[in-house]
């Protein structure tokens, strides 16, 4: 804690902090052009500096540490004539076109000469040719560009493609793709959203409207449970329509980072949907016919909490795989970690020093995992391991080593795991059985988890823990949750976070799937007649438009999604819903007594954790220090711990021949990020240069997928980010992968060539 | 010292001898370049302290137009920064204009208003320097620019081709150093949480990243300007920062460049130390093919075998090892002792030879009754290698050697249970010397030291001297041994040990020791390590060859060219030089290497351009001790990097230094000031 | 003779009818253009060469549109009302002689229907009748405003009929006849003999009662806008209300040929001028007057006009006469 | 006088002055000399003299309106036209959106999108007149001289939406030629050379 001054006010500023950082927190304006909160300062403005007593010259506010007393001043004429002469050196040909630029109106540079007076220029440079590049979503207009590097930074430290760089050259520098002819990166597009001008800008939505025109509904990503906030921004699709339409999606860049999904797939709104009294009616005779309902978790919880009410009062059996199997797993992870949840953040894994994944591809399964990962290697140097039979280049300069494990053998890896990060007491709480089961050499040899990996984990712990290091997180994916062992598995995990340093976190896989573990009670089994809710059913209710009767889209819906955070976040509705609700169709079964969904926000279940607060209430913004403030976080109840041992390991299972995993290529999660106009492709069989080797494919060769007695005919592509194996994605409702993938994510295909 | 000169504005003096004879001149107080060459002399220098003109006709804005060029050449590392960007752009844009003849006065308005904004507020020092002399241009020689301006004519030379304009950047660190490595650049690779370019910043003039940013002495640290505010920047552990990286994410291996493709031509080299080393890879990188010869079973010479396992893992250094086996036409031969008969066959096929065998053989201490024979007597560099060659590669120590000294042959390594160490010496080997024998569980290590504890650790580092202390070495200063008392057996006992005194001169020179009378005392020891210093053997020269030797016994070369008095063979390293540091073996063998990457092509022994300037720079001397700082604030504390407990490292080879952690690294970073400097001469 | 006599007469009728009516018609028209000019402007100018065919095209207009009667208007006097000032405004024109005799194909014709020896009386009688014509129109439409403008219609038009009976009085004294061919020929000696000279206030008085019985500006108050919309005529339409036009038209030819004939020296031929013509020249100037008056001057207020009435004009048209008796008597 | 200082002198004509209003006469005494008073001056008869000269002076101001027409002030801000570049024929509109965003009855909307050069360029231009107020703004803040005011005030039509489309208000291609340069507000003066400041553009 250092106290000091500035511009006369007292503040304190915590260890590390600079003055910027100070002054901002405080409310005190300091100005900048290149400063982004959420990256390293990066210096290149010079616009932040500020005077410091007794220091000769300007001193830069925004990677000095404040030290003791020091009394700064952040305004003076001198420091206001620097400015405007930076202002002035910035304006030097920069292309006159704010006319045309989409950034006019929210443009930085526009903003800063207007406040520093710079209305005329007074020098120039010879200019020079700069083409215009065309990088897929993006566009890059190197004439525009400042250089103030927000892009670079960002690319590097929170998403981790480290895609871009500059290409020095004084005043002929600009940004090039690294290492590369053409950008080829994961499209998440947050270099455009830092851009302070108009330099990197997107393709789909260039010069199809203008700033100002927009408006601007805060709202949740509904791709994936990281649930990011975000603006949908709207306007009327054209003169001839008034239909508003979303245009783009914008981020609070200075403290969040969406992916690509969230922002280029935002057009998922069922469009069709009309009050069709006929189908309404059918539902409601199909409602009282069914014995089921099917649903997966792209719903809010306030629907999971009608659904679960209609199974109170009718007795339905409530269908959702993945979220049964995750609800499975948490109970389990409960029963032995004392806790009935789990309690890592995201901004928990940002702060981490030694990080273990396993069981996720996450650079598609939740990209808001693996920035907050690529934000802890770059700002701690921290250990990140990953256990994964898939080889992910995407995390190759996040990822400090990689354990390639046999297809199966996650409960192999997790034993060995539990092994090195716990104490005797954890051993002896897993019980005899386990123990005697634990044979590490076997172990190791099914697994082909080499023992000396896992002294090598433990020798990386050691040296982080002699460097003072402090927080250890293991973090948990959706191959557990499906793996036949999962409860085993889940008991494990328990442990790990009872008896040792690090804590668990185990993803929900889909975008509410933890609100409908905590909300539904679940079931195993489907009955006679059933009715889907964007699941194919006897009777199916589809946000997708393709059901028997439409519903909304989350775009289009209020509520909210618990997140991976364990927060209980609000949407907003981005654009006119015309059909029925599934309250109306509860309100017709005498289920629902609230005009409106969100009325229910203040009913979730209180014992799992959810707060009695009105959804008009929920905070949904950022302060301006960064603390996130949207909803509420979920109250962590004690659990009584469960006395039974744990069950020996059993032989691991052989997955031999053909395998294929099932996850989605980056940049999609669901049919709803397909349906999104920009996002739109084909399902294909995603393989790596190696598995196409192995089987003698070709990419673009079309191929048969055979399992028991099912066939997908689908196309093959080369996916260059995974180093080997092959993945299908349910993405695309044509093709019918659920088929494939009963439990586990991977499974055992033969495939050929057509 | 001092150079007669025309006009000069360098730093705080200023000498106008406009309209003067020749004779009259007055002497500038600065070393300047005033002969760039054997052959040329220069017109005019100009830098970032100022200008200096060595003539009457120079052509002072085309001068001018030429260093704000050179602003822009440079800054194409650069361009971070608003103020630089477009402000160095302006600059030469504008006085481009002026010499043309195409200027007006409202130009000149513009430069000195762009010029003080970049004073004030550029990222780095070349941008805020590069201004100064150009204002001297505009405030002194405002005649000239007013006859331009007026007449609208070109500046006299503007379109002289005959007059060359050469430019180098540097900075006080890289001045300092010996190999010249881009300091503010790595630093700032940091700085940015780009490793790979902080390692790639070091390979440009240093492929031994990891080592350097270990056991490097850094020379560098001293130069720094942050000195001149608070404390230098811990540039060394910085440089290994970048170096971790590449292994931690297994991105083998970030080279600066591509390599050229080969071009046929070959070169021997002997010695596979950090000089061999560096050669090799700066050839491999011109396209030259090389082979390395090593008398040891393993690669890396000294380093390998000498520096101890807790200060320098041989897993990082064999990643740099691995670095330049990585490139083409490196081929490592280990284990062949190249004989004079090897060399002469050396120099029928190959192109050049690199002679870089650094100094192994340890000198004596020259005590009465020394003899290589005592059992117990034991040269530090063969102490080293028995210790090393089995902590690093599991090489036992020969049993004859570890009989010699009364030790158990029946293990494997040196086990010093129950014996007295004594080490003679004060540099980094006796340092080594004396941690090993801590750690091979020696019952009593002690250093005699001639001199004091200030001097040992100027010789050293400050971290290691105090390292050792507290690792349980006795250090016994102002001491020497006078007589080494054997037994009947030879088998050492004890030693008869001097004690002096400082007593300052007289005359103002530099203290002498003075020996105590009387405060003689025998000192029971069971092993004596002589490391006072090393020599070089040079045994496999042909005598035929009569290459010159210096007065230290080792290879004279001029020390530009490093080219020995036999015409293709080169000489780097300590066998050049006398026992000196890695990161001076490593600068000469690149310079050699890039003499001899010409040489090959072209028969010929040049320097380039850039290397004539590194040589006048460095005897110009960046480094101003009195300078100011303005715009830094004051008061950041140097950061450093974790240790291993005493008791941890006591019993244990792991390494010692734990590096700064990440925050401390981007902390140190920070505090960089990025004094690059650019600096011209007119020839 | 008799059925001569008839014939005659009922061509003359015919003849004042059609053609006082195409007068009134032609009177607006030159009213409109004197208006306009005298305003700096055009006047019609698109319905025929500058616009002489105006008239023609309100003419069809009014013919053609609707005829409309209000929902509580007195269907029958409504609808009668337009007809009595029409018809008495002609019906006056019968016992003015317009021309000197002249005669067609031996035939001698008076230009006068019926030369009654009480021409005069009959005149300013069946003009008074006239006031029928918007009393009733105005207290049958129903309407407030009509209702007002009707008041004011019996008001101006019975106080100013005091005015003109004594303003006249005076001349009738001195010709001592009451047919207006009398007061002609009593004139027919030129200039000199005109009686204006005698009678001065008579003629004045006549002159600006006769403003106030056509209903002209500055006495315009019947259908006064400002005030009370269109007075009478209001909830009038179509033919009904141009009845009411005619009337007020063809009664400002009946004023101008009364004062020439009874003032101005009549039909007598003035210098070389014939008597016809010199007649038409004194009614033309006579329908300029009041058109001219209109351009130039404001109207007053119904007290004014009260005022002006009673205060005024007939006391000094009582003296008037009481002065022409005594001169008389000397 | 200076500077904006000119503009807040709001006596523009030199010519007008104060009329005297005689004392509204108090007593019937009064009232009487002032009806001598103006019975005496023959006021009545002035009134009439001057209409009749007016009519024999024969000056008529009428315009024959259509069939003559006044000339127009080029500030005149009747309906927007929409101008094209002189030598191209190209649409000067870039779409920027500025006069969407001042018009203060908001009644202007543009689509635009980016076309096969990579311009941004307008798909559709509408103004709504039936709210336009015809303020001027978006001319003024045209920073293409595309939208100016025209001279065309004769906007009747039988539906609203028939005068609210770009093609109504662009330039037609063939009519290139007589597009004036500087036909209404919005568009500059023809000095407007001398006043702008020039960008030192030294290459």
């Amino acid at each position: 804690m250092v106290k000091f001054y500035i511009d006369g006010k007292e503040v304190v500023a915590n260890r590390g902090e600079t003055i910027l950082q100070v002054a901002r927190r405080e409310g005190i304006y300091i100005p900048t052009m290149c400063y982004l909160s959420k990256v390293k300062p990066i210096e290149s403005c010079r616009l932040c500096v500020v005077e410091v007593e007794g220091v000769e010259g300007f001193v830069l506010s925004c990677q000095t540490p404040a030290t003791p007393d020091a009394r700064i001043t952040t305004d003076s004429k001198e420091l206001y004539e620097h400015r405007q002469n930076i202002m002035k050196l910035y304006d030097v040909n920069h292309p006159l076109e704010c006319g045309v630029c989409d950034k006019s109106g929210e443009c930085d540079l526009q903003n800063k000469n207007l406040e520093f007076r710079v209305d005329s220029q007074e020098f120039s440079a010879r200019d020079q040719y700069r083409p215009i590049q065309d990088w897929n979503y993006l566009q890059y207009d190197p004439s525009l560009c400042i250089l103030c590097e927000k892009c670079v930074h960002v690319c590097n430290e929170v998403i981790g493609d480290d895609a871009i760089e500059i290409e020095y050259g004084g005043y002929k520098s600009r940004i090039i793709p690294k290492d590369a002819e053409t950008l080829d990166c994961t499209w998440c597009g947050e270099c455009v959203a830092v851009c302070p001008v108009g330099a990197f800008i997107s393709k789909d939505f260039k010069y199809s409207a203008n700033a100002w025109e927009l408006d601007r509904i805060p709202a949740a990503c509904a791709h994936c449970s990281a649930s990011c906030h975000l603006y949908y921004e709207t306007k009327h699709s054209s003169i001839e329509n008034p239909e508003p339409k979303i245009y783009r999606v914008k981020n609070e860049f200075e403290f969040e980072t969406l992916c690509g999904a969230g922002r280029f797939g935002f057009d998922f709104e069922n469009r069709e949907a009309k009050k069709d009294e006929e189908a309404f009616k059918r539902a409601i005779e199909a409602f009282k016919r069914a014995d089921t309902i099917k649903f997966t978790s792209f719903i809010t919880n306030e629907e999971a909490l009608l659904l679960q009410k209609m199974k109170e009062r009718f007795g339905y059996r409530l269908v959702n795989d993945e979220a049964r199997a995750y609800q499975r797993f948490l109970e389990n992870f409960s029963q032995y970690s004392g806790k009935s949840l789990y309690t890592p953040s995201l901004y928990d894994i940002e702060d981490s020093d030694f990080i273990i994944l396993m069981g996720s591809f996450i650079s598609s399964d939740n990209p808001a995992v693996r920035y907050a990962m690529t934000v802890s290697q770059k700002r701690h140097r921290s250990e990140i391991v990953n256990f994964h039979p898939v080889e992910d280049d995407l995390l190759k300069p996040v990822v400090t080593k990689f354990v390639k494990h046999e297809v199966g053998s996650e409960e192999a890896a997790l034993s060995m795991l539990v092994d090195i990060l716990c104490d005797e007491d954890a051993k002896k709480r897993a019980g005899k059985e386990w123990l005697e089961s634990f044979d590490i050499g076997y172990l190791s040899a099914e697994s082909n988890i080499g023992e000396e990996e896992i002294e090598d984990i433990l020798k990386r712990l050691k040296m982080k823990k002699r460097r003072g290091a402090k927080r250890f997180t293991l973090i948990l994916g959706e191959d557990l949750y499906t793996h036949p062992r999962a409860e085993n598995l889940a008991k494990l995990a328990g442990l790990v976070d009872r008896f040792s340093e690090f804590d668990v976190m185990l993803i929900p896989p889909k975008t509410n799937t933890l609100g409908v573990a905590l909300i539904c009670d679940l079931d195993e089994e489907e009955g006679e007649f059933s009715i889907g809710y964007n699941q194919k059913g006897d009777f199916t209710l589809s946000a997708l438009g393709d059901g028997d009767l439409d519903m909304p889209a989350l775009n289009q819906q209020e509520g909210t999604f618990t997140n991976i955070d364990r927060r209980v976040v609000p949407t907003n509705v981005a654009l006119p819903y015309e059909g029925y609700v599934l309250n109306d169709i509860a309100k017709e079964l005498g289920v629902s007594d609230k005009e409106y969904t969100i009325e229910y926000t203040k009913e979730l279940p209180k014992e799992k954790g959810y707060k009695e607060i009105e959804f008009d209430e929920l905070d949904n913004e950022f302060l301006n220090d960064g603390t996130e403030k949207r909803g509420y976080e979920l109250e962590i109840k004690k659990v009584n711990l469960s006395r039974k041992n744990i069950e020996p390991i059993e032989e691991l299972p052989e997955f031999n021949g053909t395998v294929i995993y099932r996850c989605e290529p980056v940049l999609q999660f669901s049919p709803f990020t397909n349906k999104a106009h920009q996002l739109r492709t084909k399902g294909k069989l995603y393989a790596s240069e190696t598995f196409l080797n192995d089987l003698g494919l070709k990419e673009g060769d079309k191929v048969n997928i055979q399992k028991d007695n099912i066939t997908i005919s689908i196309e093959v592509e080369r996916d260059g980010f995974i180093a080997s194996g092959a993945y299908l994605g349910r993405f695309d409702k044509n093709i019918d992968t659920e088929s494939l993938f009963k439990d586990y994510r991977f499974t055992e295909v033969k495939i050929q060539k057509v | 010292m001092g150079s007669k000169v025309y006009f000069s504005t360098w730093k705080d003096e200023f000498i106008d001898n406009r309209g003067k004879p020749r004779e009259e001149w007055a002497e500038s107080n600065y070393n300047f370049p005033v002969q760039y060459n054997a052959d040329i002399e220069s017109k005019a220098f100009i830098g970032w302290a100022g200008l200096a003109l060595f003539d009457e006709d120079v052509d002072v804005i085309k001068l001018a137009t030429e260093y704000a060029y050179q602003y822009q050449v440079y800054s194409e590392a650069c361009g971070r920064c608003a103020p630089g960007r477009w402000g160095g752009r302006i600059l030469y844009d504008l006085f481009d204009k002026i010499a043309r003849g195409e200027g007006e006065w409202g130009d000149v308005e513009h430069l000195k208003e762009v010029s003080s904004t970049m004073i004030e507020t550029s990222k780095c020092e070349i941008g805020k320097t590069v201004p100064k002399p150009l204002l001297d241009v505009l405030n002194y020689f405002e005649d000239e620019i007013r006859e331009l301006i007026e007449q609208k004519r070109p500046s006299k030379y503007y379109n002289d081709e005959n007059i060359n304009y050469i430019s180098k950047v540097t900075a006080p660190c890289m001045d300092a150093c010996p190999s010249h490595v881009d300091i503010p650049a790595y630093i700032e690779g940091v700085r940015d949480l780009r490793f790979d370019y902080s390692v790639q910043a070091t390979r440009k003039t240093m492929p031994l990243a990891h080592t350097c940013g270990r056991v490097c002495p850094h020379p560098c640290e001293d130069e720094c300007r942050r000195a001149n505010l608070d404390e230098p920047i811990s540039i060394m552990e910085l440089k290994r920062v970048g170096a971790d990286f590449e292994t931690d994410h297994g991105l083998f291996w970030l080279h600066p460049k591509e390599p050229k493709p080969l071009n046929g031509k070959k070169v021997a080299i002997v010695g596979a130390g950090p000089a061999g080393l560096t050669g090799a890879y700066y050839l491999a990188m011109e396209g030259v093919a090389s082979d390395v010869y090593d008398e040891l079973p393993v690669l890396g010479g000294e380093v390998a075998v000498g520096v101890p396992e807790f200060r320098m893992p041989v897993d990082k250094y064999n990643v740099d090892i691995g670095a330049v086996g990585s490139l083409e036409g490196v081929n490592f031969i280990t284990g062949k002792r190249v004989t004079a008969d090897d060399m002469r066959e050396f120099e029928k096929n190959y192109d050049a030879i690199l002679i870089a065998t650094g100094t192994r053989i340890s000198k004596k201490i020259r005590a009465k009754n020394e003899r290589e024979e005592i059992r117990g007597y034991w040269p530090a560099i063969n102490f080293l290698d028995c210790i090393n060659l089995y902590v690093k590669y599991g090489i036992p120590a020969p049993k004859e050697i570890l009989e010699k000294n009364n030790l158990p042959t029946d293990k494997p390594y040196v086990d010093l249970t129950g014996k007295t160490v004594v080490c003679v010496g004060g540099g980094f080997t006796s340092l080594d010397v004396v941690r090993c024998a801590v750690r091979a569980n020696a019952d009593k290590v002690v250093m005699l030291y001639r001199r004091d504890e200030a001097t040992i650790i100027k010789n050293t580092t400050y971290e290691e001297y105090h390292e050792a202390v507290e690792e349980g070495v006795e250090f016994i200063f102002y001491s020497a041994v006078e007589e080494i008392i054997t037994d009947e057996n030879d088998n050492l006992k004890a030693l008869k040990i001097n004690r002096f005194e400082l007593v300052p001169d007289p005359d103002g020179g530099r203290p002498q020791l003075k020996k105590i009378e009387g405060a003689d005392f025998v000192m029971e020891c069971d092993i004596l390590v002589p490391a006072v210093s090393q020599s070089a053997d040079l045994s496999h020269l042909p005598p035929e060859w009569e290459i010159e030797l210096t007065s230290w016994g080792t290879i004279k070369t001029d020390g530009k060219t490093y080219m020995s008095s036999r015409k293709g063979v080169f000489a780097a390293g300590d066998c050049e030089y006398g026992p000196m540091t890695i990161v001076n073996a490593v600068g000469q063998a690149k310079r050699a290497a890039s003499v001899m990457s010409r040489y090959v092509q072209s028969g010929e022994i040049t320097l380039t351009d850039e290397e004539i300037m590194e040589d006048h720079l460095r005897s110009l001397k960046v480094y101003d001790k009195k300078e100011k700082i303005r715009g830094w604030m004051p008061g950041l504390p140097r950061q450093k990097g974790e240790i291993l407990s005493v008791e941890e490292r006591k019993h244990s080879y792991l390494e010692v230094n734990l590096g700064l952690t990440q925050e401390q690294a981007v902390a140190e970073a920070e505090r960089c000031m990025r004094c690059y400097y650019i600096a011209m001469v007119a020839v | 003779m008799e059925s001569a006599f008839v014939i005659e007469t009922i061509i003359k009728i015919l003849v004042v009818l059609g053609l006082f009516s195409a007068l009134a018609g032609f009177a607006t028209y030159v009213e409109r253009k004197v208006l306009a000019f005298m305003q700096r402007r055009l006047g019609p100018m698109h319905v025929g060469p500058w616009g002489l065919l105006q008239v023609l095209a309100d003419g069809i207009k009014l013919f053609t549109k609707e005829d409309f009667i209000p929902q509580g208007a007195n269907r029958i006097i409504f609808m009668i009302a337009p007809v009595i000032t029409a018809a008495s405004a002609f019906i006056a024109m019968a016992a003015i002689p317009m021309f000197p005799e002249f005669t067609i194909g031996g035939y001698t014709v008076r230009p006068i229907i019926s030369d009654i020896n009480v021409g005069l009386l009959f005149v300013l009688g069946v003009m008074a009748i006239g006031l029928y014509g918007p009393l009733l129109a105005g207290m049958a439409s129903g309407n407030k405003w009509s209702l007002l403008g009707a008041a004011r219609t019996a008001v101006q038009f019975l106080s100013y009929e005091v005015v003109t009976g004594l303003s006249v009085l005076a001349p009738v004294m001195i010709v001592g006849s009451l047919s207006l061919i009398d007061f002609n020929n009593y004139q027919a000696g030129g200039i000199s003999n005109w009686l204006v000279w005698k009678q001065p206030v008579a003629f004045i008085l006549f002159l600006i009662a006769g403003f106030a019985e056509t209903n002209r500006t500055p006495f315009d108050l019947l259908e006064h806008e400002a005030e009370v919309i269109s007075g009478y005529a209001t909830e009038y339409s179509g033919m009904r209300w141009g009845m009411f036009f005619i009337g007020e038209y063809a009664n400002m030819f009946t004023i101008g040929f009364l004062a020439s004939l009874i003032f101005l020296g009549g039909f007598n031929d003035l210098g070389f001028i014939p008597g016809a013509i010199a007649i038409l020249l004194k009614v033309f100037f006579f329908i300029f007057l009041f058109i001219w008056a209109r351009a130039s001057w404001p109207h007053i207020r119904p007290d004014q006009l009260m005022w002006l009435c009673w205060k005024v004009l007939m006391p000094i048209a009582v003296i008037n006469v009481v002065i022409t008796g005594i001169v008389m008597m000397f | 006088m200076n500077g904006l200082e000119q503009f807040k002198d709001r006596n523009v004509s030199q010519n007008y002055y104060r009329v005297k209003i005689e004392p509204y006469p108090k007593t019937p005494w009064e009232r009487f000399k002032r009806v001598v008073r103006r019975s005496l001056r023959l006021e009545l008869f002035v009134g009439l003299k001057i209409t009749l000269m007016e009519m024999l002076r024969f000056k008529i101001h009428t315009i024959q309106y259509p069939k003559e027409k006044l000339p127009i002030s080029p500030r005149y801000r009747a309906v927007h036209k929409l101008l094209r570049l002189l030598e191209s024929g190209n649409e000067r509109c870039i779409g920027c959106g500025l006069c969407e965003k001042i018009c203060i009855s908001n009644c202007i909307r543009i689509d635009t999108r980016p076309d096969e050069n990579g311009r941004k360029i307008p798909t559709e231009y509408t103004i709504n007149f039936g709210r336009c107020i015809f303020c001027g703004y978006c001319a003024e803040v045209c920073p293409e001289l595309a939208i100016v005011h025209g001279q065309d005030y004769e906007h009747a039509s039988e539906q609203r939406a028939q005068f609210a489309l770009k093609e109504d208000m662009l330039t037609p291609l063939d009519k290139l030629k007589e597009q004036k340069e500087y036909p209404g507000f919005g568009a500059p003066t023809p000095a407007a050379d001398k006043l702008i400041k020039k960008t030192p553009l030294a290459y």
